[in-house]
């Protein structure tokens, strides 16, 4: 088959810097590839080359053959890029919702850009799934939930019957479920004949789709067709039994005063010194809830929390110690940092106002544990903006671990991070459990959280579905939300293929990006 | 969003009514009252106590306060204590200069704000962004005094080619009277909402939304018109409701220089003279005219971008 | 029994200071040919200080100079007063009193009012009836017309009417000449539809913006020559933007330096009354430390008349000698100028234990040059060391606020009869006593020389009086300004003369060149 | 250096430069220095004539010496826009920051409802009535103008705190046992300073101008005080006969009132910018 895209001997200069070097890859009708690499390894900028887009300042060299024409040649973007465009190549941003213009009703756009491809805009609505009807044409994008809101960003690009699409990491925020059945959909779309090129760090749901794959680090291709393997997660087992070190017996949380909006539904909990809770459950379902409960910070709930059998109050009314003894994670990390001061210093602040440590102390504390996580001291003594995403949520973890905690809570801490960054974090936990703190791992990915979990509990919509060993639940759930879990653990696993019938969608699922 | 509404109107009438208890307050503590105004020299002390006695000032005030009110929630804005005839004359007779005024000088500074703004923000930070940047600032930075001094040194009393004042004039035969009180009004009014459009000019051309209809092929003046103008005006809707008191400061100043019997004039009139019905009643339409265009600007604002204007 | 007031045989010299006004001004100007050829038609644009609301249509209740010249166009008195404020006939063609000044009987002329009505003694009578009406209070000749017997007074005839008083009055005729005076239609009710007899008839009024009326053919006398009138107001800038923008022919009241800036255009022409009035430092008399004499004559000595006229006034002014009406009928006018003596004032001051002490200014933004007095005069007062601390009041209230507040205050005056300036100033009962001279001899003096009949010996009785008021008073009256009026260069026939006076904004007499 | 950060930096290097933060502060002190250090220097200023041409700058209406006069009438000028504004921060400020960091929405609304009420007050009304009322007191007119910004500032500091206080940065920050003044000062004090320095540059010239316009309309300062905006306004009528009278002061106000117009229009972009790159 002759490729819709091909690109060769790529690069993407700024100045002195380089940002792509010598990229080569091929999109093929009908079937997807994927541009594989961590954040800023230039998959987004190779991919927006397709578009003959570039940042500001960003000179693009080689060459880029789209259908045929020429989009980026040696000295730089031809003209023929604006015509492109949504009729050849189009591309749905990272977080779709955001795309969608707030002061246009969505059947307005999805005419014009119909108008002008020549598309159609009906067909369009039917393979996004969104309602074709007058009224919803009418309505506006505030006016849909986050998941629809996708859907119709999906239906913008699909109106304008581009060959080649471009999804840059398409299942960012998405729990398991939602996830599984993106690839459906995603497969789906492919086998319209539509080349598909996916930007992706997500490697389960690479190996689940691509069919080509193309390694990026450093703007370089390191690998071509070769996915490192699928990290073999160690199943730690059963832990030390003993009395729970922290209980939480009845425990309901609301959102407003007064018990309005609950969210959590009289659930039990108990967690023993050198175990692991995991918590699994879609997003919304009140798992972050429940952990802010335990962590304090949500003051809104009705129940009892114990720690070694002495109620624990609300984080404003703990003691010194109960603040050290008990430590939470962010699932926002970039938000929990202060943008003013360098990261190592905030992290080094735990020691220092819970343990007591003297500033250098702590400091050096900070960086060593920084440095087990991967993250090198000059990194670390940025300001919070100049630090990924995943080095973010280990300095996060560190902040926590700096307070030694007995419990630590840990909320979705691996969203942001490759296999190489997971494996760290869970080689640090595991230290931690040895020398007997209790974890609470809160999870969508039911595989990640049932590989370091001693015990497993299931949330929906705020109660209590199942809980159990991890073998257990994996191997006999009971819950219907359980076995939609289990089902979406197979991603790109391929000794076992995922259900042949996507599960049907019963909430919007993706978590928006704040702000 | 009629629940919005109801919150809305109900804030309205809240304001509306401590606002008329505070312009009362306020007024009622200034030294001296009506009937101490109109004490010529050849006036007794009877003459004016009696005057005192006929305006109803030897009332105390609460009752007074209470008998005006009377009056307002039947539409009457009652009698000046000056002039002796209907508040509503005075309003009457004051509003139509101004809002001529205030009319003609946002009917050129809009549009020029707006086409100034998005040709700011599409060129952000080159070179004819920061000239314009440079040049609106700068207006704006001089006082509405100093520019109306100069303005009318110049061209009316060095080169005659305006009229300096609104005495004897009559603006349907001379339109010209309206060019200098305009140029006063002029700068800062352009400033503030041009640099407004820009603002959101730059926000929407940064905006995902905008970045992800170009990518899908929708050519630059579609773009602009119909995906970035709607967002880019509602931060230029939100100043010109703001706008409203600063521009009435303005108004004041250029009123004052050009003899304009206007609005701001008989407010300030009314204060030096105690004239407190007076100052009531132009308060009262004032606030209701302020509240009035925040309400018109955020449903504008609402039309533009839903729910803009409720999430503020 | 009768006799015939002085003022009737005045006519010829009333004609004479017309011309000798007239000369005044053209004098200068080369433009003396175009006023030789009077000129019919036309729009004529006088702007006044404004009132703003406070701007009535009622000739009974004005108080502004834009009212009083607005009612001048529209109404008449039965008396004016000429360039030296002595009473001259207007409506009333002639009028003699029984000896004793006590009733008198006034002719009138043939006047038509504008609706074609004759002017009858019942007209007369109703007018001031309706002035001294008890039961409304801001009729300002009421108090001036107190002593009026109304019951006693009656039509002789058609055309004559006879007034009584309740005490003589010499200067009656001068009391029928003041502001609120004007003669209105017998059962005139409505003063916002206007019926006079003057040289215009109403059109239309907007209280603080214009009024706007046309030529009366029907006038007794001259009729105008120009076609409309229209009576603006505006501030004292506007009136200069006005006049020198061509947005009006005539403003009134104009300030020395806008009266240098438009002598050195060609657009404008200054017509000055020279020092038609007076502007003083007013001190209580009987608060300290100026119920002290040697405190008030410290005082008038350290002032230094000629920087305050050469700076206040810019010059457009003569120095003042603690005395008003310089130049008017029964102004003393052999009396010594004051010579600034600080080394005296210091010794005065001294004596009085006030070296070094702080003494409070009394001022506000009343009237131009007020503040600007005050805080130049303080400078001078500190020659003498004393402390002079400026405090500024509000304008508005100012009037009422100086009677009461303060031991010393700025004060201006315009130009009236000397007798009326000590009844509205000077007695115990004066309604604008600012200097709190409270004599009962003074008051009884000036009742009885107010008395005598006899011009002569009367203005020997108010000579005695205005040296005592000028030497023990409280009046540091330090310059007199010229009275400026600002006209378009084609405007012709406008005259010098002070405020208040007949041919002053006779609008009937000017014409457009 | 991740590309990232290359590209980022490299965006840096293209960020407006306008016009140079040494004009717009030169623009700034010049007035400002004249006001403060003016009243100190040992300038004789001899009296003259009224609009003569004597000495450097001639002299105004009332004989005095221009430059004199502009070196004692900044202070009032300056100083009570400046006092005005810092006046308005000490309260709103105030009010803002601790309706943000209250728990208890009663004392949120109880302070912020009232001045929502307020904010259609014209402003003009609350100052022709203080300057009518309290005539000539420069303290009174200040007070007035600081009121007259109350429930903006207030408004502007609740917004900006309650921004930095709802985010997770707070509540790491209470995980870590910080104090409530390191919260409260060095987090959320130190992020509602950027904001706020964007907006105290316009603030600073709208006060300017609201004083000044004012003292122009007379209903301000004494007509003798030597203050810039009252000499512009008494001295306009001589324009043609002494122009230095009015042009000379009306030059300094200008100049302040543009510098800060200029840093404050730097600061938005500053602040925006920071804002940007911790997105």
């Amino acid at each position: 088959m002759t490729p819709v895209v091909r690109v060769t001997g790529l690069s993407a200069t700024a100045g002195e810097a380089v940002l792509v070097d010598g990229v080569s890859f091929e999109v093929v009708a009908g079937e997807v590839t994927a541009l594989v690499g961590a954040s800023g390894s230039g998959k987004t900028t190779s991919a927006l080359a397709l578009l003959g887009e570039h940042a500001d300042g960003v000179q693009l060299g080689g060459y880029v053959e789209v259908d045929g024409q020429l989009v980026v040649a040696s000295n730089g973007v031809t003209a023929a890029a604006q015509s492109i465009r949504g009729r050849v190549v189009a591309y749905m941003p990272q977080h779709p919702g955001s795309a969608l213009n707030p002061a246009r009703r969505i059947g307005t756009t999805l005419q014009e850009l119909a108008k002008l491809h020549d598309g159609d805009a009906r067909e369009a609505v039917r393979a996004a799934q969104v309602p074709g009807d007058r009224s919803t044409l009418k309505r506006f994008p505030y006016q849909f939930s986050g998941g629809q809101r996708q859907r119709v960003a999906l239906a913008q690009t699909l109106t304008c019957r581009p060959k080649v699409l471009v999804l840059d990491e398409p299942s960012t925020g998405l729990d398991s479920i939602t996830r599984l059945q993106l690839v459906h959909e995603l497969r789906d779309l492919a086998a319209t004949g539509l080349g598909i090129l996916l930007l992706s760090h997500d490697l389960d749901l690479v190996r689940a789709l691509a069919s080509r794959v193309v390694v990026l680090d450093a703007g370089q291709v390191i690998a071509t067709d070769v996915l490192p393997p699928a990290p073999d997660l160690k199943v730690t087992g059963t832990s030390a039994a003993g009395q729970p070190l922290l209980t939480a017996m009845n425990l309901s949380a609301s959102l407003r005063p007064r018990g309005r909006d609950v969210v959590l539904h009289e659930a039990d909990l108990a967690v023993r010194a050198g175990a692991c809770l995991g918590v699994v459950g879609r997003s919304g379902s009140g798992k972050t809830t429940l952990a802010r409960c335990l962590a304090g910070l949500h003051e809104r709930y009705t129940g009892t929390i114990l720690l070694d059998d002495e109620p624990l109050p609300v984080l404003r009314k703990r003691t010194r110690d109960q603040h050290r003894r008990v430590q939470y994670v962010w699932q926002e990390v970039r938000g929990s940092f202060d943008e003013r001061r360098p990261v190592d210093q905030q992290v080094a602040r735990t020691a220092q106002r819970l343990r007591g440590l003297a500033p250098d102390k702590a400091h050096a504390e900070a960086v060593a544990t920084l440095a087990r996580l991967g993250v090198a001291a000059i990194t670390a003594a940025r300001p919070p903006s100049r630090l990924s995403g995943g080095e973010l949520q280990r300095a996060a973890l560190a902040r926590a671990v700096l307070a030694n905690p007995d419990v630590l809570i840990c909320d979705e801490i691996t969203t942001a991070l490759d296999d190489h960054g997971t494996a760290l974090v869970l080689d640090l936990l595991t230290e931690l459990k040895d020398r007997g703190t209790a974890l609470i791992w809160i999870g969508h990915d039911l595989r990640l959280v049932a590989a370091v979990a001693d015990r497993v509990l299931v949330l929906d919509a705020g109660r209590v579905v199942e809980q159990g060993p991890p073998a257990t639940i994996t191997t006999e759930p009971h819950h219907e939300l359980t076995r939609r879990l289990v089902a979406a653990t197979r991603i790109g696993n391929p000794q076992s293929p995922p259900a042949e019938t996507p599960p049907v969608l019963t909430t919007d699922s993706r978590s928006e990006p704040r702000r | 969003m009629r629940s919005y509404a109801a919150q809305r109107a109900g804030l309205a009438i809240v304001q509306l009514a401590v606002l008329s208890v505070l312009v009362f307050v306020l007024t009622s503590l200034l030294p001296g009252d009506a009937a101490d105004l109109r004490f010529t020299e050849t006036l007794t002390p009877s003459q004016v106590a009696a005057l005192r006695a006929e305006l109803g000032l030897d009332q105390p005030p609460v009752e007074r306060f209470v008998h005006w009110l009377g009056n307002v929630l039947t539409g009457d804005l009652g009698t000046s204590l000056i002039s002796g005839g209907p508040v509503v004359d005075i309003v009457r007779h004051s509003i139509g200069a101004t809002l001529v005024l205030t009319l003609a000088t946002l009917a050129i500074v809009v549009p020029l704000a707006v086409a100034l703004g998005i040709v700011m923000g599409t060129r952000e930070n080159g070179r004819v962004d920061r000239a314009i940047t440079s040049i609106t600032l700068a207006l704006s930075a001089i006082p509405d005094f100093v520019i109306a001094v100069v303005l009318v040194a110049v061209f009316s009393l060095k080169l005659g080619w305006l009229p300096a004042t609104w005495i004897g004039g009559n603006l349907l035969s001379s339109p010209a009277l309206l060019i200098l009180p305009i140029a006063v009004l002029f700068g800062r009014t352009v400033c503030l909402l041009s640099r407004q459009v820009r603002a959101g000019t730059v926000a929407a051309l940064n905006a995902e939304y905008v970045t992800q209809a170009r990518r899908l092929g929708i050519p630059r003046r579609q773009l602009l018109l119909r995906h970035v103008l709607p967002n880019a005006a509602v931060p230029g809707v939100q100043e010109l409701a703001r706008t409203g008191d600063t521009l009435l400061g303005g108004v004041l100043v250029v009123e004052a220089i050009f003899a304009i019997p206007g609005f701001a004039t008989a407010l300030v009139d009314g204060v030096e003279t105690r004239d407190i019905p007076t100052v009531q009643g132009l308060t009262l339409v004032l606030a209701v005219a302020a509240l009035l265009i925040n309400l018109g600007a955020d449903l504008v604002c609402n039309r533009l971008v839903p729910r803009t204007a409720l999430l503020r | 029994m009768w006799r015939v007031s002085e003022a009737l045989g005045r006519r010829g010299f009333l004609g004479m200071a017309g011309v000798a006004g007239l000369a005044a001004i053209t004098g200068c100007g080369a433009d003396g040919g175009a006023a030789a050829q009077p000129r019919q038609g036309g729009r004529l644009r006088a702007v006044y200080a404004g009132g703003g609301a406070k701007e009535v249509l009622d000739p009974h209740v004005q108080s502004l100079f834009v009212d009083i010249a607005r009612h001048k166009a529209i109404y008449e008195k039965l008396v004016e007063l000429g360039p030296d404020l002595k009473p001259v006939p207007r409506l009333a063609s002639k009028w003699e009193h029984d000896g004793t000044a006590t009733t008198w009987r006034f002719s009138l002329r043939d006047a038509t009012f504008h609706d074609g009505a004759k002017l009858v003694a019942e007209d007369v009578l109703y007018s001031i009836a309706r002035i001294v009406d008890p039961a409304v209070p801001e009729r300002v000749a009421q108090s001036s017309l107190a002593t009026l017997d109304l019951k006693r007074s009656k039509a002789i005839g058609p055309s004559t009417v006879e007034l009584v008083l309740n005490q003589p009055n010499a200067e009656f005729p001068a009391l029928l000449a003041g502001i609120g005076t004007q003669i209105v239609r017998n059962g005139f009710k409505d003063p916002t539809k206007p019926v006079g007899t003057g040289a215009f008839r109403y059109v239309s009024f907007e209280a603080g913006r214009s009024m706007v009326a046309s030529r009366y053919d029907g006038y007794w006398d001259e009729p105008a020559r120009i076609e409309e009138l229209h009576i603006l107001s505006a501030d004292s800038e506007a009136r200069a933007n006005a006049v020198q923008g061509g947005q009006a022919e005539y403003a009134n009241d104009m300030t020395a330096t806008f009266a240098r800036t438009a002598e050195a255009g060609k657009t404008v022409r200054i017509v000055a009354a020279k020092a038609s009035t007076m502007q003083a430092f007013v001190m209580k008399v009987d608060r300290p430390p100026f119920d002290n004499p040697d405190v008030r004559l410290a005082f008038k000595l350290v002032a230094d008349r000629q920087r305050l006229v050469d700076v206040v006034l810019a010059g457009r002014g003569e120095v003042g000698n603690d005395l008003f009406g310089k130049g008017y009928q029964y102004y003393p006018a052999d009396l010594p100028a004051r010579e600034r003596d600080v080394d005296q004032a210091k010794s005065l001051l001294k004596k009085a234990g006030l070296a070094g002490k702080e003494v409070e200014i009394f001022t506000a933004d009343a009237s131009a040059g007020f503040v600007e007095a005050a805080t130049l005069f303080a400078e001078q007062v500190a020659e003498a060391g004393v402390r002079l601390k400026v405090t500024t009041g509000s304008p508005q209230t100012y009037a009422k606020d100086l009677l009461t507040k303060g031991a010393i205050g700025n004060h201006r005056s315009g130009a009236m009869p000397i007798p009326q300036y000590v009844t509205d100033r000077l007695l115990s009962h004066s309604p604008f006593n600012v200097t709190h001279w409270r004599r009962p001899a003074f008051d009884t003096a000036f009742a009885a020389a107010r008395a005598v009949t006899s011009e002569e010996e009367r203005s020997a009785k108010y000579g005695v009086l205005q040296r005592t008021v000028r030497d023990e008073g409280g009046i540091l009256a330090w310059g007199l300004p010229d009275y400026l009026i600002a006209v378009s260069s084609k405007v012709q026939g406008v005259q010098a003369v002070p405020p208040n006076t007949l041919d002053q904004g006779r609008f009937d007499k000017v014409w457009l060149a | 250096m991740s590309p990232r950060e290359r590209v980022a930096s490299g965006r840096r290097l293209r960020m407006p430069r306008g016009v140079s933060v040494g004009v717009s502060v030169g623009l700034v002190a010049v007035p400002l220095v004249v006001a403060v250090l003016g009243p100190l220097l040992p300038y004789d200023a001899r009296p003259g004539l009224p609009y003569s041409p004597e000495g450097v700058l001639g002299t105004d209406g009332l004989g005095r010496d221009v430059l004199g006069l502009l070196l004692v009438g900044g202070r009032s000028a300056l100083g009570m826009a400046i006092g005005a504004v810092v006046l308005a921060y000490l309260i709103g400020g105030l009010i803002g920051l601790t309706a943000a960091s209250t728990r208890h929405r009663w004392l949120d609304e109880g302070m912020m409802r009232p001045l929502d009420v307020l904010l259609p007050l014209p402003s003009l009304l609350v100052i022709s009535v203080v300057a009518v009322g309290w005539r000539a007191s420069a303290i009174a007119i200040t007070v007035a103008v600081a009121m007259v910004n109350v429930p903006t500032v207030a408004r502007l500091v609740r917004a900006a705190a309650l921004d930095a206080a709802s985010g997770p940065v707070v509540e790491a920050l209470r995980m870590q046992r910080e104090s409530w003044f390191t919260i409260q000062l060095g987090y959320v004090g130190r992020s509602v300073l950027g904001p706020v320095a964007a907006d105290l540059g316009t603030r600073i010239t709208l006060a300017v101008f609201l004083v000044a316009s004012v003292n122009f309309l007379g209903l301000g300062l004494s007509p003798t005080a030597p203050d810039w905006a009252v000499s512009v306004s008494r001295n306009r009528e001589g324009l043609l006969l002494q122009p230095w009278s009015v042009l000379a002061p009306a030059l300094l106000l200008v100049s302040f009132t543009l510098g800060f117009n200029l840093l404050a229009d730097r600061l938005v972009h500053r602040s925006r910018r920071l804002v940007e790159s911790a997105r």
